[in-house]
């Protein structure tokens, strides 16, 4: 019997669209506390960088209506760690691993790329050009369409596998970025990231966060994602990792209907830290209900 | 730790903003160490908003009729809501989480210290319960603002001499813990280990008063959290001693919310 | 005995910083059946443009996780009739209007602008060149500086009170809009407009607005209005007219922290019709509690 | 109109999933007219989500005893949240809103049909009982899907005769409202003035079938909402004779929810 959950990611087969979000899953280990990893479509880990990354000081969370902000900033023990430490375990795990790689300098990136992806186990990058809690690098690379498709061909070169472009939702066109890295080679899109954003302590008159602007993610933005992972879809012709405030197994299905063929489950997982076996336990059943045989039937199915 | 269902059985005012609830987990069988919280969800499955789990500290918890005990303070949001559950009403728990007091560090004949500041005391109260079932001495030090705003004294006094304290010298002496602690010294206080859970002003002034002191004291600290698991990096705290070995980021929710005083950097 | 809660708005002189957001409160009749609308600081009333507009297709609105979506598409009776009935019975009602404007071509605005603005009661013009919900003008005028500035200047050559250009966060770089209205004579600006965001029905696989896509308002997109405000406001000379979520007094004094002198009610109405009545009469002992004995210094008083 | 706090009186099953709340208004003392309606908040005031009001029909009303009724379909998540509500509870109503019913252009002798279909009934029912007061004669087609989506039907049977007609068939006729009024207009039924409410399918295939009767037909549409008020233009409809005088878009929430049939377009 055929696997009605099973999609296809550009050349990569995944048996479920299920992910976690990168920078909400750390690398895996601790959700391996409550449920075997083996059951997802694949492990998304924390950006990975050339060094090890501290992060911004404390208050880095802030909640906000429908969502919240972060500012990590991109805390991570470094390419070496995570080779040595991180990767070999979750390869012991048996699920496929996408590896999100983020820099200060093009550099920085293609040298993370270039090792992390020949490690066991990794099927795909995530190229992070637009994390919004860093000074250097991360957002500014997103946002104009010529140095994100720089930044993909350099990354492309030095890859030995897909190279997904992770795009920043802060833009006035997004369409024209992805259509950017688009001809520069990538063979993916996920979208979106966090929207920048700034939360208030009344009383102290200060940000809530330490680094004043953090990014938003949760359900409040899951309106914005699905409008742009439409725009995007109808506009190129690669597969789209889809994300944005996913809570529920309908959820998953509005991001395919707009055009992602897998999604990555974020902040959800702080409000339940079960949700994405759950979220898989349940498709089947959503799927009969719907009459749909096939989870991929319904990628870019909205009809507009 | 796990994700519970849990029922309310009884709900009760301490002060006019704390709250005690006590909750059933028929589930719950694992091991609650004092030092530990829980991740209580807010909103129910039906909304988004708020969309965060409060991590709350075990203020008891009776592991023959799985029934955990939180105290809190109503200050936003999210205490508000659990303020106003009624029994019969269902919460949603994950947890226990994160590295609690070391219990079983302290021996028959040791002499437990323990100084709560204000909603600090509840984590400090399932604590005292099992030092002395252990056999461990227990002098404990509260510190309030008031005392209309003072709770579980007479809770404390079951484990042995309780000192209170107030800013505003209504309750106990005039004061802070840390003039407390000049002041019970003074007067012969003895003892071997400390244990602090407070507002960190006091876990500031309480580690620059402790400088030196030798004696183990560990603290209980807070920090905004999102996963409260240790996966997503929201509640990091430098190590004290950058130049330490291990010298990596902590996480309060995992490697803490208890350190060694001194361990690591009191911020916010 | 000082009015706490008076503020100006450059050269405007407001009772309170208190008003409705432009297409949330229509030109005021209904809400006027609540309340006396002489509490609110100034009442702005829907876009209005040269011609009736009958506004797109149902269904116009869908709610999100902590916001909703709109495409109302302008509806509105069109200058004459707004200038005939709707403007004179709010000039009654003693309260100062500011006029939000919107249309087709820059002819189109210059038009409204010059009657509009000769109306008895109105005090500003809200040039309204964010709309996500129409297929010409609206956000196009408000994504490029060079139309943005151009737009502006050719309104304020025929206006005769001061105007308020109204931004559309949906771009990369808010600061570069505003600095450029700024330049072309501006008098102040509204921001934010709503996000552009999409809404899916899963069975009927179908967007929920029938326009497809809509505008995002509400409590979700606070913290993204109090980063664009608190951007602009340390970058640009103008006052702010902030909105985005406001749904508390609390919200209200976040917003002139973070850059606003006046701010407008949108969404929040709809969750509770009595809103800014309540607001008005919460902030004297909200102000008190903080210590603080007019409003007006808290705008722009975050500690970054 | 105004914003009034409700205390949950009573709240019953009715269908497996259609549910009947009873709320006491002491505030409340406007008039209500059968066919408006009341948007109802969903979230306390501490929550943020689902953010926007739903509008349910008033199913009933007692103005000595400031009892309002609600007949409501779980649908989505607002209405599953209402579901959940308990006696005691509070509820925040805002209403009584809309043009409803001419319940007084029918005088002592008129024939009133009312013609439901499902979760259309409860607004009927509040009419039937002001019209059959007013010594009209009311005669009433059930539309369900079948026996067990049946409800209302003894509530309707003391005001005059009744026909139900199902889709399966498991209860009354198998059918339509349509093939109803059909079959029971050629077993004789006589009446003077139409009253609907049902599903959009319904109301256009009455639509098609009543054209060029004559009599008029009084429907009650549904419409996504923001404001209820007629200030944000979400529920515009279109007159169907865009040539007629009076000719602007008309508002759901304000000049309806009830029409003439055939005054505006019918649609989603
Ligand atoms: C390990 C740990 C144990 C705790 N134990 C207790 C306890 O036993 N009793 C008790 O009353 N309080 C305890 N707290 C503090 C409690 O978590 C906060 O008071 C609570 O989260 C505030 O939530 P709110 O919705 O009322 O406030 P809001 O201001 O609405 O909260 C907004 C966000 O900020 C976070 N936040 C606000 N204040 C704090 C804080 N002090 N610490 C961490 N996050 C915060 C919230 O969790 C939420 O994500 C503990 C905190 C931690 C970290
Ligand atoms: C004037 C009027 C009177 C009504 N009277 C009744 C009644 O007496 N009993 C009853 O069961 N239902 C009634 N409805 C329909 C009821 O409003 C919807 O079923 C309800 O809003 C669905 O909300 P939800 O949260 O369950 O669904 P969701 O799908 O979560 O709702 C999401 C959003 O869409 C809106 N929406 C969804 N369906 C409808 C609909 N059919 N009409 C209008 N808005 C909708 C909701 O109000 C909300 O804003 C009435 C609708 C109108 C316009
Ligand atoms: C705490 C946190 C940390 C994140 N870290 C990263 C990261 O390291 N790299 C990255 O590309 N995105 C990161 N993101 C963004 C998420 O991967 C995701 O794109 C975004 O949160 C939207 O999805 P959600 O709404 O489901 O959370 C982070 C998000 C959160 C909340
Ligand atoms: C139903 C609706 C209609 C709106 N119409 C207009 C409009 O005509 N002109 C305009 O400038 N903004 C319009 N807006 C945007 C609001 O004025 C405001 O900028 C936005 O909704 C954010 O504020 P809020 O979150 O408080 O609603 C509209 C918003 C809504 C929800
Ligand atoms: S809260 Fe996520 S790592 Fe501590
Ligand atoms: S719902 Fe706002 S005008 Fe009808």
């Amino acid at each position: 019997m055929n696997n009605p959950l099973a999609v296809k990611l550009g050349s990569i087969q995944l048996k479920n669209p299920i992910m976690p979000a990168s920078g909400c899953f750390g690398f895996g280990q601790e959700f391996a506390q409550l449920y075997d990893l083996k059951q997802l479509g694949a492990v998304v880990v924390k950006a990975v960088t050339l060094r090890p990354i501290w992060g911004n000081p404390t208050p880095r969370v802030a909640e906000t209506p429908g969502g919240m902000l972060n500012a990590i900033g991109l805390q991570n023990p470094g390419l070496d760690v995570v080779c040595r430490e991180k990767l070999p375990w979750l390869a012991e795990q048996d699920v496929p691993i996408i590896v999100n790689i983020a820099g200060e300098t093009v550099a920085d990136y293609v040298a993370v790329a270039e090792t992390v992806s020949r490690q066991t186990g990794v099927i795909a990058l995530e190229l992070n050009i637009s994390c919004p809690n860093v000074q250097k690098g991360g957002m500014a690379f997103g946002t104009s369409p010529e140095t994100a498709a720089e930044l993909t061909r350099a990354v492309k070169a030095v890859s030995s596998v897909p190279v997904f472009v992770k795009l920043s939702p802060n833009v006035t066109d997004i369409v024209e970025i992805a259509q950017a890295v688009e001809a520069a080679g990538a063979d993916g899109l996920s979208l979106i990231n966090t929207l920048l954003g700034l939360a208030i302590d009344l009383r102290k008159r200060r940000p809530i966060l330490a680094n004043v602007t953090g990014g938003l993610s949760g359900p409040a933005i899951k309106p914005v994602a699905l409008r742009m992972i439409h725009q995007v879809y109808r506009a190129v012709a690669l597969p789209i990792i889809g994300m944005g405030g996913i809570s529920s197994a309908e959820d998953v299905l509005e991001f395919m209907l707009a055009g992602a063929s897998a999604v990555a489950v974020g902040t959800a997982n702080f409000v339940d830290p079960l949700i994405m076996p759950r979220i898989i336990n349940q498709l089947p059943g959503l799927l009969a209900e719907l009459g749909v045989n096939s989870i991929s039937e319904l990628i870019g199915a909205l009809e507009v | 730790m796990n994700k519970y269902l849990g029922t309310i059985l009884n709900s009760a005012r301490l002060t006019s903003n704390v709250f005690k609830l006590v909750v059933s987990v028929p589930e719950l069988t694992e091991n609650v160490t004092p030092g530990q919280f829980c991740q209580i969800r807010i909103a129910t499955e039906l909304s988004h908003d708020p969309l965060l789990r409060r991590p709350i500290s075990v203020a008891d918890y009776d592991p023959t009729r799985q029934k955990l005990t939180f105290i809190i303070r109503e200050s936003g949001r999210g205490t508000k809501f659990l303020a106003r559950l009624v029994p019969g009403q269902q919460i949603d728990l994950f947890g226990p989480l994160g590295t609690g007091f070391p219990v079983h560090r302290l021996v028959k004949g040791d002499r437990a210290l323990l100084i709560a500041g204000g909603i600090g005391a509840p984590p400090l109260y399932y604590l005292a319960r099992q030092l002395h079932a252990n056999g461990v001495e227990c002098a404990t030090i509260l510190g309030f603002r008031s005392h209309s705003e003072s709770f579980l004294i007479d809770e404390f006094s079951q484990f042995g001499p309780v000192r209170v304290v107030t800013d505003d010298g209504t309750l106990g002496s005039c004061g802070n813990v840390c003039t407390e602690i000049t002041a019970w010294t003074s007067e012969g206080l003895d003892w071997t280990h400390g244990f602090a859970c407070g507002p960190l002003p006091m876990l500031q002034a309480l580690q620059a008063q402790l400088a030196g002191d030798g004696r183990p004291v560990w603290v209980s600290l807070e920090k905004r959290m999102a996963c409260g698991l240790g996966a997503c990096a929201a509640c990091t705290c430098r190590p004290a001693n950058p130049n330490s070995t291990a010298s990596g980021p902590r996480l309060v929710c995992k490697d803490g919310p208890v350190f060694l005083l001194g361990e690591v950097e009191l911020g916010e």
